[in-house]
């Protein structure tokens, strides 16, 4: 196996877009996951929440002059509303956070256990962390995606059987996209659903420091 | 009516003291009230506990704030930013209090503040050491966390058009906080780009009713600072 | 004494009226209370609150034709919105009942006790109370006016040492306005601040089932 | 896009089961999503929880469904009323429950729920027989009731205008409980009077954004039932 056959952020991006089904509401944490946006296949009707208070966030806008200090994504992006869009208070944006009206969220991840628990918000090894709604958003929403490199720069597992980063939210993740596999967190534990074209199962496995469930059938990743 | 509006900044502003604790408004560069920041820096407060989203950026604002020595204590979500260096710098010297609250659970503790409550139970940070130290109660078979109310002696609030009552609406994102915080403060003081007269807001359309708002400065249309690229920081 | 030299409710209306100050945010209880609003002094600027979410509440409309039936008071009848008012929801109103924005409260009530505690919500004899938002904007408000006919019609005090009838409000009521008599609720107990024209101390205090501290000098209401 | 507009009154209405739970809008005669009720009356449903400010008055609207014998349980802050004589009898006969609750925390409960709280501290009712048997806690030294969520299957809503995303604006006082019960049922059914195109309604004024709504039906205008003169009843 090569590094060279792994998944790039944007195919990883499309992959997690894929996932999105029509008419879900769907918040997309800091840094990768703000990629899925553009890949969402045409004609799916997929609803953006920004936890700084937009429903219906629309891609940046085209020209720079029409950008908006009043108008930026939780990641301090500059970003557009899309017709329809409406914009709340802090409070109430974290009612549909909170309230279990987030279809799905993408988050970034340090670290994933089999039983769904996250880490995102620290690293065990600096003394500031920056939670930022994910805790808030990880524990209301219906399915939680982890999106991230399979492996830190250090080549150790993001995937794990239990968590030794910081937690963030228990029990939330309920399926992981990286740059070499897509892996279901199930009751069971984890299941293999998909592997990066040109890697082998045992590629991932080598890869990841954690019990897997290998199904018979193991499709490839439409990258 | 009473007089809401000041007569100057520094009028506005007279009601911050030593040891208070202050809620100030905006998220990113949107909706933060630069011009009450910056009107009571320069003062030589001191003892000041900031309670906002991020915890300074660059050198102006709240970073100009902590940079002159005002602040014992910061409550946010975001500390941790590559813009937040001034921050960075007295956390790491010792020299600073911080206190990590999640997003929501900062939203909604300051909200509980204004609604009179004594506190809620949420599911966010249940097991993580956010929640550590924090009572927890099971409803309904599920685990919750108790947390309890967040005051402030004063908010400080960017609006984008005031009335005489005190009624309030924003622009965009740029309301994020700000309703939320005029709630939870026993003064709360409001920068407004434009004062407009009685009736002109429309009731139907008001974010802040005028109740939650002591007095208001007008500061005209104004660049915020800070509009470089930013370093992503939910 | 003689029932006619007890106050019409007009009167009462009218004492409780000079009671609010300049500025202050009132909200008026069903019934009785809401007398008061015709008769806030000229000039003096009151802002009253009505718990189905209206801030700004002002006199119901002059002409029949304009009468709204999305402008009611909480008490149901037509009303008007000041400009400078405002809509809010019912969870944002009572934000600013329970979070202590209301400088007044003005309730009727079956009973007070001397301990300002406050019951007006259902009477001991009947199944069925109607609490309405009575416990919420007792708890809230920074003063709690009861406003009342001092006795039942049965001749009983409404004004006892302890509250005998079920409880809205512990501790609430800071002042009493009735038609004998106006009685401020004080860490010591009652104090008996002012009488109507036309009845002696002894008057009230035979109408009165409570210990009641006598001051040397007990003013005439203003009637 | 979803398709949230309900093709007939029936439609709109098809989830409705029997055994729900179903918050009905309104207060007095002011944002009672009549229209949906009638459209639920009479279609032989059984053993309804509904929550409301009143215990329906005189014989439309929800005393319609209680004299049609749909109804279990009564959850309201106001079911003595002159006007409430069909909920009267009924409960007099022990042929239905009842639970009070005060308005502030009625509508605060249908908040916690749609907000995913497990619950808040209030001061409200502390002492009372509202409050019996519920937890109490102490915080900062003051004693607060700890009240749960109140959540529900249904949630019917009347708003005036409505967009094909689901969000809604309401008229005047018509607002009161309709933009909280909406955020607390598991499927939020509207009436409104009025639908407009995408974008028509300014982002900055919605007061309930369509992700709470997932059906509504077009009524047109009508007057309410029950102008007459009204006891008054809070």
């Amino acid at each position: 196996m090569s590094n060279t056959a792994r998944l790039t952020r944007d195919q990883i991006a499309k992959r997690v877009a894929a996932e999105l089904e029509d008419g879900w509401l769907v918040n997309l944490g800091i840094g990768m996951p703000t990629l899925t946006v553009k890949y969402i296949p045409e004609g799916r009707d997929i609803l953006f929440h920004s936890e700084n208070g937009i429903i219906g966030m629309g891609p940046p806008p085209e020209r720079d002059e029409d950008i908006d200090p009043d108008l930026m994504s939780a990641g301090k992006g500059p970003v557009t509303l899309i017709p329809g869009g409406a914009y709340v208070h802090h409070a109430d944006s974290f009612m549909i956070a909170r309230g279990g009206r987030l279809d799905a969220a993408v988050l970034g991840a340090f670290q994933v256990a089999s039983n769904g628990d996250l880490g995102n918000w620290r690293l065990p090894q600096d003394t500031l962390g920056s939670v930022g709604g994910a805790m808030d958003i990880a524990a209301g929403a219906k399915r939680v995606f982890a999106m991230m490199t399979h492996t830190a720069r250090d080549g150790e597992s993001k995937i794990v059987d239990e968590l030794s980063y910081p937690l963030t939210t228990q029990k939330c993740v309920t399926k992981i996209f990286t740059d070499m596999a897509v892996i279901s967190v199930t009751p069971n534990g984890y299941v293999l659903d998909e592997i990066a074209p040109g890697l082998t199962i045992d590629d991932v496995v080598a890869a990841t420091n954690a019990t897997m469930i290998i199904p018979d059938a193991v499709a490839t990743i439409a990258a | 009516m009473k007089q809401k509006k000041a007569k100057s900044l520094d009028e506005a502003i007279d009601h911050v003291s030593d040891g208070d604790t202050i809620l100030v408004g905006g998220f990113g560069v949107a909706g933060v009230p630069e011009i009450l920041i910056d009107g009571i820096c320069g003062r030589g407060l001191k003892d000041l506990t900031i309670v906002s989203n991020n915890a300074g950026t660059r050198r102006t604002g709240i970073a100009r704030l902590l940079e002159e020595g005002c602040v014992r204590k910061i409550i946010c979500s975001f500390p941790r930013s590559v813009e937040s260096f001034v921050f960075k710098e007295l956390y790491d010297a010792g020299k600073i209090e911080l206190e990590v609250v999640p997003q929501g659970t900062m939203a909604e503790r300051m909200r509980a503040a204004g609604a009179g409550l004594g506190g809620f139970l949420t599911p966010t940070g249940l097991g993580s050491e956010l929640a550590a130290g924090k009572p927890v109660h099971e409803v309904d078979g599920k685990e919750y966390v108790l947390e309890k109310p967040l005051r402030a002696d004063i908010a400080l609030i960017k609006a984008l058009k005031v009335d005489p009552y005190g009624n309030l609406i924003f622009r965009k994102a740029a309301r994020n906080f700000n309703p939320v915080m005029a709630t939870a403060a026993a003064f709360t003081i409001v920068e407004a780009a434009e004062e407009v007269g009685v009736g002109d807001l429309d009731p139907e359309v008001i974010i802040t009713p005028g109740v939650f708002v002591d007095c208001y400065h007008i500061t005209g249309w104004y660049e915020p600072a800070n509009m470089g690229p930013m370093e992503a920081s939910s």
